[in-house]
């Protein structure tokens, strides 16, 4: 072995797993001042790429989407008499809340490359087991506790049959869309039970003091809260995106991407069984075609927010932000007396225009690269040629 | 001997096709340099270079899936350049491409003929003929396989046969072949020389890459050389030795190349026994010691990468056992795995091993984060801490930490792979192809970072089909064929010429004497 | 004299501009015809009240779509909401909020839960349209035999409260003993399903005598399946339906009579009464009374509920001289 | 070593016909519809009677049509959400366009029609092949626009029935030995849609497009034109769709067509179209369509309480894709285990 081909020693040491691994249960360790110092000391992150970091903090898709949902409100409060108001503040969130809930997992689970199209039939079987529950003379308690069950137990079929059967999400959740609308249906038939308890279907109207805000957003935002700890602050989260970018590279590192998905199913099972429970008490009424449709409006919104279709990248205050642009749109211009006609083309074209526009960039770059870089090629050639 | 490309070869026939000083780059990855090649007519050009030297970013630039950065490109003398596959196939260059791309749901007749599959005079499809047309090119190619069944399921030598008989099947000017006897037989082997010759005489030009030696000089009347995406040389195989050719391809000596360090080989750290997946692999068996490399040899498609992913838990088995540290693992759990101290880098870099997307801190500390978190939430401080730590033991080359990963060239992402398992502190850790696809400089530094673990009492088991890396590296070769281990070869046993008998079974009495199968 | 144009329902900005009082209609969902000509009336009173007259509503008749309508209209300080809830109660708390913010509450066509409105505009008294299109049925299959019925949604609460009263009907009048109401159907007034529902009506009763359609999307729907099908003239129909709509079964022999209400005067009568709250002429209270336009005198009856008029009756002899 | 010696009779490709025709794509949906049919029949003979029977083609008709166009697109590994916006538009287009022109000839109406729906196609292939954006994205946001669209056309207005040419409305009574002649246009929809993805090159293409199209385009296959031909496709049928709907239902208006996407793409993967593109044929997307239309006249004639059907509907998609899945594990299987013994 030739001898100034081997390593020199310290490049040796250097990668030492050993070492490097007390070094890192170091810092996992307690506390102590010295680890203090040595973070100080060791903190490797330079201003330069403190600053990058910030930059790309501050230039990525969810800070687009929130600078969009500060402008849209701009807009919409000089543009819209009355719109700048606290009832402003209390109708449109009232209106948001179910989809702005319904999006969070929802986020997670098309950033893991799945899609669930079956959410709003679950809110409607939960919003119809919770009727004729009550009629049966049931606690409310043990509604609630009955109503996550279903939740749980809607998101567990959907995530079974994608994840231990391996089937497509999109084809199944079609199926359960049809399943458990029919299940609610069956639960409740064309019956609408509506003599909830009033102190508890007017707290799902109420407000926060003189904000404005509905008292339900407390909920909604420990749910939005949850879901973005979830997604970028924990170390489940991390895998997300790697199980939508690839599944083999996130088996590789040891996650269980079956599992993981699965969970994700329950989650929006879950969430969506709350927001059947949120739907039946806003409006004092429990039946089958609650939340009829709104899976659509969820995805849209997700999309919307700068969640991938192909998994692998998206972001919850983006996710937020997509939903409230929307909402706040489509409430400005009813506001506005505006029918809902044009909404439906304007949610269209903010769905359309926030995909296509970056693509069809990229698109024509690329294509020009590669025109311009053929063109100097070919003329390269037939000055050689000649 | 080496000729300069410009100048005219010894036979004077024709140039079809030529590129010159051809340059193309993806991001930061410079895949080549200056790529030179010439085609001419009635003649076979074997491409030769180490992994990564750019040969199929030159075969797809010549079939119009890339278009050159700069660089001169001739067809006939005229300038061109082809935007799309769908024009150089007009023009009449016909490629099999590296990976076999078949159409999975279509039958194997169709996937020959797709969009010009022979037609009734109505004009449609006619399923007779396109199936009798399909089963004599099979024949000419001396392989039966069923025209009718679907392509979802062959095996890589059976794809590998169609994309052949797909490309001879235009009767192309030009035709283009990028290892297509990476994963074939001898008999098969013979039967598409005899081909690609008649061809040849019949005046089409051809260009071919292996990395087998013996099939370059078998079949090819010239040979061009390719090191680190640059042209080196063109030489007339009648004149050249392979001695000569290694040279120009690697560029320096050999041994030179691989930096192993001597070491002290300890306890058995992992056993494999048995280990079997119903047509994939068969009773697979061996140990890696602490302190030691063993290479796993054989044949693209010999079942190596099955092996170590059944072993790692990606994929299940069906009989035998692993056993780690004398305790068993349990099957298809990665975490199991990880948690039982192996690491694992695969193969495809960028589909398996990093998440392109990510940055390279969140890349690096992937495996990390359960460690980094408490109460389940990571902390971005001791996130980045760790990430920059490993990357600067690495020397990692990146603008910043924050970058996504596919910003950076192939080697170094190679080294965020490994600097991702490093810093798990593993006691096995398994490298399958580490060097494919990154350049000379960065390999070597890999293979000097992978003999430093060992040398640290890592067990290593590595997985190469380059045979001077196995060769080089390793204290022990294992050998696959066909799901089986054949061989184990000592360091000083193993020569190309065995490891190859043993892989390929050319002459299985030779192997049986020297080698003995450990159980 | 009161005859609706064709006037589309589009939302009409109607923003309460000071001083002048605004009149907001929420109709069960836009792109309605019955809806349409209902508006037509409404309009036409808005306008000789002088309110501002404006109209939204959903795309879709589903339970709460109404509800963030009403909230906008709070908002807006409309003074008079009139709506036809798609749910007595899911409209329920928003109009609340409306009513708290100053609004008066006009149910017409589709009552809300009697809490939340200040009178009720309906049609007829429920009971004699029930009993009419009974009557109808009877005499066109010659007083027996199986009939079933073809509703709106499931959750409609007038055709709900007349389906219930032709049950009861059905049961208690020796008249009707031979009949029996063998099937239910709803084709949730979509046009597409309602003819489906009719179409496995008779397939499911072969049997089957007459249907019952107490709604004017079902009527049309199934008389244009029995029309091009071989019940022709086989099965009865009847029910509440728009002359216009009808006029060619009439013709063509489907469909013999039946029966509905001036759709106009529902929305004529609601206007003004809205106006008469607001001008503190009526509280709703039982007995009020005030003055509808043209229309002259209504009084309000028990449970706040306004009767606009008897039904009419269609048939061959007459249909031609209605147009709307 | 591994090519496969002999493998034809273990792997069932023999060209043995009846062995072939019960591995079609086709045969599962085929055989539910036969038996769904047959015990109705047995439990409510009037089910085939001749109006009974007419009935259900007729019920059929719209969905065939449409499940036909969609099932070439999600072949290409593409989808379109937007199908009943279209309809919805085409359907209110037609009624327009006699309102605006009572004496217009019919052909000149479907010519309309379908001229409408293709361009409305090709606006939704232009910007997934363009812009190279999932299609599942951009449909979803076109359903919104087109239907936006529509209701702002339509406003309240509808159009009925009586205000059609009489001759118009007729094409879904009148009928040809027994078949309604709407029900004929559709035959010949589904058997001319065939024969162009089975028996001719572009055709074929879809496939291998949805096979793997990275191949395709390295194959020299023209990717982009041919997905919008798909669309194109699809949206032409679906305007067709949209001038029979209008031709057969009562009224048409801001509305119709609504919710309408979700049931064909069901049509579609019930009749064996694999969601992800490569395989299935339109036959067997027609017989979906024909197989959930059924089903739901089938409950109604057993007197099945409809609060259940939907609920069975459900269970049906989700047997069908899990019995395709089965039937893919099975021959992955085999063809796997054929290959080991061939090495
Ligand atoms: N699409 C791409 N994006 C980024 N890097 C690429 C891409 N294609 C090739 N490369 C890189 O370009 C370099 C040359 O690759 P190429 O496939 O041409 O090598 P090769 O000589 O064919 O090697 P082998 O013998 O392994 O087939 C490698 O470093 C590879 O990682
Ligand atoms: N999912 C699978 N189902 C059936 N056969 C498979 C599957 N995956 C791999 N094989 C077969 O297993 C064999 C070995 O595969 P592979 O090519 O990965 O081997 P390898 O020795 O790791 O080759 P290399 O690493 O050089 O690419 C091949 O014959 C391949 O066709
Ligand atoms: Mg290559
Ligand atoms: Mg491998």
């Amino acid at each position: 072995m030739p001898e100034q081909t081997t390593t020199p020693s310290a490049a040796g040491s250097a990668i030492d797993p050993r070492r490097a691994s007390s070094a890192s249960r170091d810092t996992a360790g307690a506390s102590g001042d010295r680890d203090a110092r040595d973070a100080a000391r060791r903190d490797p992150e330079s201003a330069a790429e403190r600053t990058l970091r910030r930059r790309r903090l501050l230039t990525g898709r969810g800070a687009i989407m929130i600078y969009a949902l500060l402008g849209t409100l701009l807009v919409c409060a000089l543009t819209v008499p009355r719109f700048a108001s606290v009832q402003t503040t209390g109708f449109l969130l009232l209106d948001a809340i179910p989809i702005l809930m319904i999006a969070m997992p929802m986020a997670l689970v098309i950033i893991t490359g799945e899609i669930d199209l079956s959410v709003a039939s679950t809110a409607g079987l939960t919003s119809a087991a919770m009727g004729v529950l009550w009629a049966a003379g049931w606690g409310i308690p043990e509604i609630f506790v009955v109503c996550v069950l279903i939740g749980i137990g809607c998101g567990a079929l959907n995530g079974l049959l994608v994840t231990a059967i391996g089937l497509p999400s999109l084809a199944v959740t079609i199926g359960t869309l049809a399943l458990y609308r029919g299940l609610a249906l069956v639960v409740i038939g064309d019956n609408a039970v509506a003599d909830f308890p009033p102190a508890l279907t007017s707290f799902f109207t109420s407000k926060i003091g003189a904000t404005g805000i509905p008292t339900a957003m407390i909920g909604v935002a420990v749910i939005i809260a949850f879901f973005g700890v979830l997604l970028h602050f924990s170390s489940f989260g991390r895998t997300l995106p790697a199980i939508g970018f690839s599944k083999e590279a996130a088996s590789f590192v040891g996650v269980h991407v079956g599992r993981a998905k699965f969970w994700m199913f329950v989650a929006t099972g879950v969430v969506s069984a709350l927001v059947g429970i949120y739907w039946t008490l806003r409006y004092s009424s429990a039946r089958s075609d609650n939340a009829t449709g709104i899976e659509l409006a969820v995805i849209a919104a997700v999309l919307l927010g700068g969640v991938s279709i192909f998994g692998g990248r998206g972001s919850i205050p983006g996710v937020v932000a997509g939903v409230l642009i929307i909402s706040s749109v489509s409430y400005a211009l009813r506001l506005g007396g505006i029918s809902d006609v044009v909404l439906n083309v304007v949610t269209g074209l903010l769905l359309v225009g926030s995909v296509v526009t970056p693509s069809l960039i990229a698109v024509v770059r690329e294509k020009r690269r590669t025109r311009r870089a053929a063109r100097d090629v070919l003329a390269a050639s037939a000055a050689d040629a000649a | 001997m080496t000729i300069d490309p410009t100048s005219d070869g010894p036979s004077p026939t024709a140039t079809v096709l030529e590129l010159r000083g051809a340059r193309k780059t993806f991001g930061a990855v410079v895949a080549l340099s200056s790529g030179s090649v010439r085609l001419r007519a009635g003649e076979i050009n074997a491409l030769v270079g180490e992994n990564g030297a750019g040969k199929s970013t030159m075969v797809k630039i010549l079939a119009g899936v890339h278009q050159p950065d700069s660089g001169d490109f001739l067809f006939d003398g005229h300038p061109i350049v082809f935007r799309s596959p769908a024009e150089s196939k007009a023009a009449g260059v016909s490629v099999i491409y590296q990976e076999p791309t078949l159409f999975p749901d279509l039958t194997v007749a169709e996937n020959i003929f797709v969009g010009r599959q022979p037609t009734t005079r109505l004009g449609f499809i006619d399923r007779a003929a396109m199936r009798a047309d399909a089963r004599a090119l099979f024949d000419r190619l001396g392989v039966p396989i069923d025209p009718d069944r679907v392509a979802e399921g062959l095996s890589i030598a059976d794809q590998q046969i169609i994309e052949i008989a797909k490309a001879i099947s235009l009767d192309a000017k030009v035709l283009i072949m990028d290892e297509p006897t990476a994963a074939l037989s001898g008999v098969e082997v013979e039967r598409l020389f005899g081909v690609a010759r008649a061809l040849r005489d019949r005046g089409s030009a051809i260009m071919f890459i292996s990395h087998r030696f013996d099939e370059v000089f078998g079949l090819s009347d010239r040979i061009t050389v390719m090191r680190d995406g640059a042209f080196i040389s063109e030489h007339t195989t009648s004149e050249v030795s392979t001695p000569e050719i290694v040279r120009a391809m690697v560029g320096r000596d050999v041994d030179q190349l691989f930096p192993k360090q001597e070491a002290r080989v300890g306890d058995t750290v992992v056993r494999v026994d048995g280990l079997t997946r119903a047509g994939v692999f068969h009773d697979v068996s061996f140990e890696v010691s602490a302190g030691e490399i063993v290479g796993l040899a054989g044949l693209v498609g010999a079942g190596r990468t099955e092996v170590a992913r059944a072993l790692f838990g990606i994929d299940r088995y069906d009989a035998g056992s692993v056993t780690i540290g004398g305790r068993r693992l349990a099957p298809r759990d990665p975490m199991a795995s990880i948690r039982a101290g192996i690491g694992f880098v695969p193969e495809d870099r960028r589909k398996q091993g990093l998440v392109m997307d990510m940055s390279v801190s969140r890349n690096t500390t992937l495996t990390l984060r359960t460690t980094l978190s408490r109460l389940g939430l990571v902390s971005a401080r001791r996130e980045r801490e760790a990430a920059a730590d490993w990357s600067r033991r690495l020397q990692v080359k990146t603008g910043s930490q924050e970058l996504p990963v596919s910003t950076l060239s192939g080697g170094n992402q190679q080294k965020v792979v490994l600097a991702k398992w490093l810093a798990t502190d593993p006691t096995f850790l398994i490298v399958d192809e580490p060097t494919r696809g990154i350049d000379v400089g960065t390999k070597s530094e890999v293979h000097r970072l992978i003999s430093d673990l060992a040398g640290r009492g890592i067990a290593v088991l590595m997985i190469s089909s380059e045979l001077p890396e196995v060769l080089g590296m390793a204290d022990r070769v294992l050998v696959m064929r066909e799901g089986r281990l054949t061989a184990t070869f000592d360091r000083d046993d193993a020569t190309p010429e065995t490891v190859i008998n043993a892989a390929t079974g050319a002459e299985p009495a030779h192997t049986t004497t020297t080698t003995e199968t450990r159980r | 004299a009161l005859t609706a144009g064709s006037s589309d329902g589009d939302a009409t900005t109607g923003s309460g501009s000071d001083g002048e009082q605004s009149i907001a209609f929420v109709p069960k969902q836009l792109n309605n015809p019955y809806t349409d000509v209902v508006l037509g009336g409404g309009e036409e009173a808005s306008k000789s009240i002088g309110y501002d007259y404006s109209v939204v509503g959903p795309l879709e008749a589903s339970a709460s779509s109404q509800v963030t309508f009403i909230n906008t209209l709070t908002q807006q300080g409309a003074n008079v909401i009139v709506i036809a809830a798609n749910d007595p109660d899911a409209v329920g708390p928003a109009l609340q909020e409306a009513r708290d913010g100053g609004a008066k509450i006009v149910a017409f066509d589709s009552d809300t839960n009697p809490d939340y409105r200040d009178v009720f505009i309906s049609q007829v008294e429920a009971k004699d349209v029930a009993l009419i299109q009974i009557r109808q049925m009877s005499e066109q299959i010659g007083g027996e035999g199986d009939i079933a019925i073809l509703s709106a949604t499931a959750n409609a609460t007038n055709q709900n409260e007349w389906i219930q009263y032709i049950e009861e009907e059905v049961d208690t009048n020796p008249d009707y003993a031979g009949i029996n109401i063998v099937s239910k159907v709803y084709g949730d007034d979509d046009d597409a399903k309602s003819f489906q529902e009719a179409q496995g009506l008779l397939q499911a009763n072969p049997d089957l005598k007459g249907i019952i359609s107490p709604t004017t999307v079902g009527i049309a729907a199934t008389a244009r399946y029995l029309s091009t099908s071989e019940y022709k003239g086989e099965v009865a129909l009847t029910g509440l339906g728009l002359p216009n709509e009808m006029r060619e079964f009439v013709k063509d022999g489907t469909v013999t009579a039946f029966a509905l209400w001036d759709p106009a005067q529902l929305g004529y009568v609601a206007a003004y009464a809205g106006q008469a709250l607001v001008d503190g002429t009526i509280t709703g209270a039982e007995g009020d009374t005030f003055e509808a336009g043209d229309l002259g005198e209504r009084t309000v009856g028990a449970d706040g509920i306004v009767i606009v008029g008897p039904p009419t009756e269609f048939d061959a002899d007459n249909i031609d001289d209605y147009d709307f | 070593m591994t090519t496969s010696h002999a493998l034809a009779p273990a792997l069932g490709t023999g060209r043995s016909p009846f062995a072939s025709l019960v591995r079609q794509r086709e045969v599962p949906v085929a055989s539910a519809l036969v038996v769904l049919v047959i015990v109705t029949t047995i439990a409510n003979p009037l089910f085939v009677s001749a109006q009974g029977v007419k009935d259900l083609m007729l019920n059929a008709t719209i969905t065939v049509i449409m499940a036909v166009g969609l099932g070439a697109v999600i072949i290409t590994n593409n989808i379109d959400l937007s199908v009943g916006s279209i309809l919805g538009l085409v359907a209110f287009g037609t009624g327009s366009v006699f309102a605006a022109a009572p004496d217009i000839p019919i052909v000149f109406v479907f010519a309309i029609g379908l001229a409408l729906g293709a361009l409305l196609g090709a606006i939704n292939g232009f910007l997934v092949t363009v812009a190279r954006v999932p299609s599942l994205v951009i449909t979803l946001g076109m359903l919104y626009i087109y239907r936006g669209v529509n209701n702002a056309w339509a406003g309240g207005q509808q159009y009925f029935a009586g205000d059609r040419p009489a001759a118009f409305g007729r094409l879904s009574v009148d009928t040809v030995l027994g078949v309604p002649i709407i029900t004929v246009i559709a035959i010949v929809v589904v058997v001319l849609v065939a024969v162009f993805l089975a028996r001719t090159r572009p055709g074929r293409d879809l496939y291998a497009i949805g096979s793997d199209d990275e191949a395709a385009r390295l194959f020299g296959i023209p990717v982009s034109k041919r997905v919008l031909t798909a669309f194109v496709l699809n949206g032409t049928l679906t305007g067709l769709a949209g001038v029979l709907y209008a031709s057969r239902f009562n009224s048409v208006g801001a509305t119709t067509g609504t919710g309408l996407e979700l049931d064909i793409v069901a049509a579609a993967v019930v009749g064996g179209i694999a969601i992800f593109g490569g395989s299935g044929s339109v036959v067997g997307a027609a017989i979906g369509a024909v197989l959930l239309t059924t089903i739901t006249s089938s409950l109604t004639a057993l007197n099945v309480d409809k609060f259940w059907q939907q609920a069975i509907v459900g269970v049906l998609i989700l047997t069908a894709i899990l019995v395709e899945r089965i039937a893919s594990i099975r021959k992955a299987r085999r063809l796997r285990t054929s290959e080991a013994t061939n090495a």
